[in-house]
């Protein structure tokens, strides 16, 4: 039992760590401000999720279970506020990018 | 080196830098960021020295990181009071700047009052 | 340790102000003023009762708060420093209440208005914050009050809202954080060394050592910014020249007594053993070249309230002269004699008749609408209340009889022969001489007659005027200090020529620097004689005054001043480490 | 098992450092705001995983702080930027 | 693995820690000041100071990122002149000598520390009992350092009352800061109206863990000020006139309960702050309730500002 799920927990925040790299990557290569943003918000937020499930075999009681769940939810949505807020932001200053 | 040492070190390092920074930049905003840059390595230290007290079941000395709540609380007041001070100058005077090497000059209605 | 009786007046001394604070705020409207007239009566029965049980007991009075032992707990004391000042606060504070609701008054049916709510409110707020900065025994609590002293004290500069009033409180608050952060980097060196932050134990505990050094050259750097001493001074001018009447009187006779007062307590009470020979002589000759530069300056001065701050400037020099006095070479450390007593007297002194200066010179600015002391003329005719009390702050200053000032001299001079470092004596004499000069020229000024009888813009309140003169009056009484703790014999017959001779010396060479130095001195009833051989001298001492005003001016730059920060420190630093 | 949590939280750690290297340099004030609010997400990723890896089962609360105030420095930039072309334009009203 | 991860935490934040000294521009300066501050947080945990790490991810990470964003934004015209007064090559120079100076000697101070290191964590042990909280942190704030606790929120008071003392006179007693108007079916609206709520669960949570876990008053204070904060800005209430009198109650009502308790600890337990036997627990809870709502009120005040705008009746 376990060990199934210390397999788990590795193959869980393995990928999680990968999104974390993809979403680097992506930072690096993409070419301007709004397609960067798409690269960061998606690949971190998933990589963010993976960690999370990850962890949650190791959780001492159901109340750390939730918190768990409850801060991936809330990176969720302030990341999905806030980078349509900068997007819009951006947007209003340069309407070309 | 244990984590103690090496923090304590980068806060050294830390103070060094703010330090620079707050000499050297003219923007008073800069000075408050360079300030709290001192001000977070001198509680980087403090947080390295009670992590050196560790002891009787606990992780560090509780005294002074309770201590640094404290003056974590003092130094967000100050810069508080600070930006507000900084922003009321822009808008009264309509510049930051600091180097005001002239006295003030008389103005007949004002000052004493 | 043990809570003493009369203890918890000590947390009384905090709190009350503290809690005048709270109820103004919450009461509002023309309720601030109410509270802090009816706090003021009470501090200073408070300070009072605590200066009955420390006479009492002949000990320092102590508390324990929450009952909670140090070095887990933290612990108020008052020792006599801290009973005199709490003392000389509370009546101070005292004088400043009574003169400040003629400015600061909301009249009956107005709504609440921003100045007189603010004021009222911060001086009660710099009042505890003050009392804290005597009564704790705690170096951390200690940076608390230094913070809170601060927040009350850069509000107060900036009252009227003028750019140039916010540029310098803003050059206040950013150089006093940098000040205090320097303090906590010292007080947290301590702490990793010594495992306690109250006085009483780190002074059992402080061995010469690494961070003992550094802590002491941070945290007397750190305060010494604070307080202004030359050459880290850059934010006093404006902000104390450019502030209310009233709330000048509190920035320069009280706020910067705080910081200095923490500077006695490391010196004396933490580090006594760890402070060397050099460092007290360089901390003594920052003193002595803030009292020559700035008393300089201070005559080039056009503007009163401009005199007054750089008056305040080189009395603060001459505060820090105590601390190669009260050096003993023989043990080799700090030793409380008649160095410290003359020192605390000086500092009381300068207190009260600092306070009657600025609050003097603000019932003139108001009047006559300005502050030029080219136009000072007839001015004594039409308020001599104030000017009274302006030439009596000035004696007390000048030291010479019968002031409080005079004694401290005496006990400063006595130290200085005691010792033998006679070269503190001459700086002593040439300290009075140098403030005679710019007291004479005020006076020489206010005094003249005028053409035409002056008119007053406006009618100052008589009662305002009263109370600074009262204060000038209580500076003057401190004289009977000698009457009291000090040695009676301090006090000679003044008509004797040993006494006269001094008074005479600095009355008559003041007024021969005011004319030597002065922006415009005052005409001289003499012949065209005198001004042939006195047209070289005074070349010469425009090109030195010129020199002085320039070199204040480049270390009131940013970057210079801050660097001066770093490079004291690191004097201070090694003239501990290297002067054993 | 706690040195592989944390190898991981170590990677995260230096994927955001790479990240930030990039970003910080701009060109645009979005891209920076973007470079603090991608350190939110790896940062606690990070400290996730270094709980977890320390058995300090609190920092899940900080971690739980950050994520509900990771947005806040976001808005405030975004607010502070419409206000500051508000008053450039000195027009009273906005969408 | 830890020493490495230590060593790239430490690397880390003395590169943003130069970046936000050097940087040219004010806004890249703040960016990275923020980054840093979320750093210093996972600096924390790894000093074993996770009451810090929460007070640090709430200021740190919230309120002053937010505090300076607001302001660079607005002073962004006085950039330009600021730099033209950038002090000379020689004068940076020996900026960066005395600097360098006061690091080294630091530096050699904290490798002289003594060891063992001197510390209080038995003598908290030992008294931990009397106050009846678990958490040690809480025991020092709150029973053996009750005085800096009270101090510092009398430090908030004088800080709020030295922001409001800059407002221009006829603003006096009206509503801080700036009316923010947001569309109101829109994101940062729709953000508003789910996050507060959850905020309130979380701050409370963290104040109530607070007496025997890691958390405490101040950071859930904090939690909440920046809810409201968040409100304030989506544009679903406005910042209350400074005149009000509920909000001046909230103000000092946190502070007078604490001086209050301790009065009472003078007549009943001998010393003012001290808490009668078997009592302490409760009336540290009493205390941090009555704390909370002041502390939030202050610290989403402070960020607000001064009074700007006229009462309109």
């Amino acid at each position: 039992m376990s060990v199934a799920l210390n397999v788990l927990t590795v193959v869980a925040v393995v990928a999680g760590a990968f999104f974390f790299l993809a979403g680097t990557v992506g930072l690096l290569r993409f070419p301007d401000t709004l397609t960067r943003l798409h690269a960061l918000t998606k690949a971190d937020n998933l990589g963010l999720g993976l960690v999370v499930l990850g962890l949650l075999p190791h959780v001492g009681s159901v109340l750390a279970g939730i918190k768990l769940v409850a801060i991936w939810l809330l990176v969720l949505l302030s990341g999905a506020v806030a980078s349509q807020l900068i997007a819009r932001a951006t947007r209003q200053r340069d309407p070309d990018a | 080196m244990n984590e103690a040492t090496l923090f304590a070190l980068c806060a050294v390092l830390l103070v060094g830098a703010g330090l620079y920074g707050l000499i050297v930049n003219p923007h008073p905003l800069r000075k408050i960021l360079a300030f709290n840059v001192v001000g977070s390595g001198v509680f980087l230290l403090l947080g390295a020295i009670a992590r050196r007290g560790a002891g009787a079941g606990f992780g560090g000395d509780p005294v002074p990181q309770a201590l640094l709540i404290t003056g974590i609380v003092v130094a967000f007041s100050a810069t508080a009071l600070a930006v507000a001070l900084l922003l009321r100058l822009h808008d009264a005077a309509g510049s930051v700047t600091l180097a005001s090497e002239v006295p003030p000059k008389v103005e007949p209605d004002a000052g004493s009052r | 340790m043990t809570t003493t009786p009369g203890g918890l007046l000590l947390a009384m001394a905090v709190l009350v102000p503290f809690v005048g604070v709270l109820a103004g705020l919450v009461l509002g409207g023309r309720n601030p003023q109410r509270v802090a007239l009816l706090t003021l009566v009470l501090g200073l029965g408070i300070a009072a009762a605590i200066a009955d049980a420390y006479l009492r007991s002949g000990e320092a009075v102590v508390y324990l708060l929450g009952g909670w032992e140090p070095p887990l707990g933290v612990a108020l004391r008052a020792d006599g420093l801290s009973v005199v000042m709490l003392l000389a606060v509370a009546v101070v504070i005292g004088g400043i209440g009574v003169y400040a609701c003629a400015d600061f008054g909301t009249p009956p049916g107005e709504p609440e208005a921003r100045r007189p709510f603010t004021f009222w409110l911060l001086l009660l707020a710099v009042w505890g914050s003050i009392n804290l900065v005597f009564v704790s025994g705690d170096l951390f609590t200690l940076y608390v009050a230094l913070e809170l002293l601060t927040f009350a004290g850069v509000p107060l500069v900036c009252l009227d809202g003028r750019g140039e009033t916010l540029r310098a409180a803003l050059r206040y608050l950013l150089f006093a954080l940098l000040g205090s952060v320097l303090y906590l980097l010292g007080a947290v060196l301590l702490y990793g060394t010594y495992g306690t932050l109250d006085i009483p134990l780190l002074a059992e505990r402080v061995r010469p050592e690494p961070a003992a050094w550094a802590a002491a050259a941070l945290m007397t750097t750190g305060l010494l910014a604070k307080t202004a001493l030359f050459p880290l001074h850059l934010w006093l001018p404006p902000a104390h020249a450019g502030a209310p009447a009233a709330a000048s009187a509190v920035l320069s006779a009280l706020v910067v007594k705080g910081s200095w007062f923490l500077v006695i307590r490391l010196w004396f009470d933490v580090m006594p053993g760890v402070v060397t020979f050099p460092s007290a002589q360089l901390l003594g000759a920052l003193g002595a070249a803030a009292i020559l530069i700035f008393s300089v300056v201070a005559l080039r001065q056009e503007r009163l309230k401009l005199l007054i701050a750089y008056s305040t400037l080189a009395q603060i020099g001459y505060l820090f002269l105590m601390f190669p006095l009260a050096f003993d070479p023989a043990a080799g450390l700090l030793d409380d004699g008649s160095a410290l007593a003359g020192g605390m007297l000086q500092a009381i002194s300068h207190a009260t008749a600092k306070a009657a200066m600025f609050m003097a010179a603000g019932s003139i600015y108001a009047a006559l609408g300005h502050d030029r002391i080219a136009g000072l003329a007839g001015i004594a005719r039409a308020m001599p209340i104030s000017v009274l009390a302006f030439a009596l702050g000035g004696v007390a200053l000048m030291g010479i009889l019968p002031s409080g000032a005079y004694l401290a001299k005496k006990l400063l001079l006595e130290a200085a022969a005691g010792s033998g470092q006679w070269w503190w004596e001459v700086v002593l004499q040439a300290g009075g001489v140098l403030t005679g000069s710019y007291v004479v020229l005020v006076l020489a000024y206010a005094l003249r007659r005028a053409g035409a009888p002056v008119e007053l813009k406006k009618s100052v309140s008589r009662i305002a005027q009263a109370a600074a003169l009262a204060l000038a009056v209580c500076s003057l009484l401190l004289a009977g200090a000698a009457l009291g703790p000090l040695p009676r014999t301090l006090l000679k017959n003044p008509l004797a020529l040993a006494e006269l001779a001094p008074v005479l010396l600095t009355v008559l060479g003041g007024g021969a620097l005011a004319v030597g130095f002065g922006f415009r001195p005052p005409r001289l009833p003499v012949g065209d004689a005198a001004s042939a051989i006195g047209g070289p001298v005074r070349r010469a001492t425009l090109a030195v005054g010129g020199a002085f005003e320039r070199a204040d001016g480049v270390l009131r730059r940013w970057p210079v001043a801050s660097i001066a920060l770093l490079l004291v420190a690191a004097l201070f630093g090694w003239t501990l480490v290297a002067g054993r | 098992m706690a040195d592989f949590l944390l190898a991981a939280s170590g990677f995260v750690l230096l994927m955001v450092a790479v990240g930030l290297a990039r970003i910080l340099r701009g060109p645009g004030d979005a891209d920076r705001m973007m470079a603090a609010q991608l350190l939110g997400t790896g940062g606690i990723a990070a400290l996730l995983l270094l709980g977890a890896a320390t058995g300090e089962d609190a920092v899940v609360d900080v971690a739980l702080t950050l994520a509900l105030l990771a947005a806040f420095a976001s808005i405030a930039f975004v607010k502070a930027a419409r206000t500051a072309s508000r008053d450039e334009a000195a027009t009273g009203n906005e969408k | 693995m830890m020493e490495a991860l230590n060593a790239g935490l430490a690397l880390l934040l003395l590169a943003l820690a130069v970046w936000t000294i050097v940087a040219r521009d004010a806004f890249a300066a703040v960016a990275g000041f923020i980054a840093y501050g979320l750093l210093l947080t996972l600096a924390w945990v790894q000093l074993s100071g996770v009451d810090v790490a929460l007070t640090e991810a709430a200021i740190g990470g919230g309120l002053t990122g937010a505090l300076l964003i607001g302001a660079v934004g607005r002073l962004r015209d006085t950039e330009a002149t600021a730099r033209v007064e950038r002090p000379k090559a020689l004068t940076r120079a020996l900026a960066a000598l005395v600097a360098g100076a006061v690091t080294v000697a630091l530096a050699l101070c904290v490798l002289t520390l003594p060891d063992p290191a001197p510390t209080l964590a038995p003598d908290v042990a030992a008294n931990i009992a009397a106050t009846g909280v678990g958490n040690p942190i809480t025991a020092v704030l709150l029973a053996f350092r009750a005085m800096d606790t009270l101090l510092e929120a009398i430090v908030l008071v004088f800080a709020l009352i030295g922001v409001w003392s800059l407002a221009p006179d006829r603003a006096w007693g009206g509503r801080p800061g700036v009316r923010h108007v947001a569309d109101p079916n829109g994101i940062l609206a729709y953000i508003a109206r789910v996050l507060p709520p959850i905020g309130i669960i979380v701050g409370m949570y963290i104040f109530w863990a607070g007496a025997d876990h890691p958390g405490g008053k101040f950071q859930g204070a904090t939690i909440l000020a920046a809810m409201w904060l968040l409100v304030m800005m989506a544009g679903l209430t406005d910042a209350p006139p400074i005149s009000r009198a509920w909000l001046r109650i909230g103000l000092v009502a946190g502070p007078l309960v604490f001086i209050a308790i301790g009065l009472a600890g003078a007549v009943t337990a001998g010393a003012f702050l001290a808490y009668p036997d078997g009592y302490a627990k409760p009336l540290i809870i009493v205390i941090e309730l009555a704390l909370m709502p002041t502390l939030a009120l202050i610290l989403a005040l402070l960020l607000v500002g001064a009074p700007q705008r006229t009462i309109q009746r």
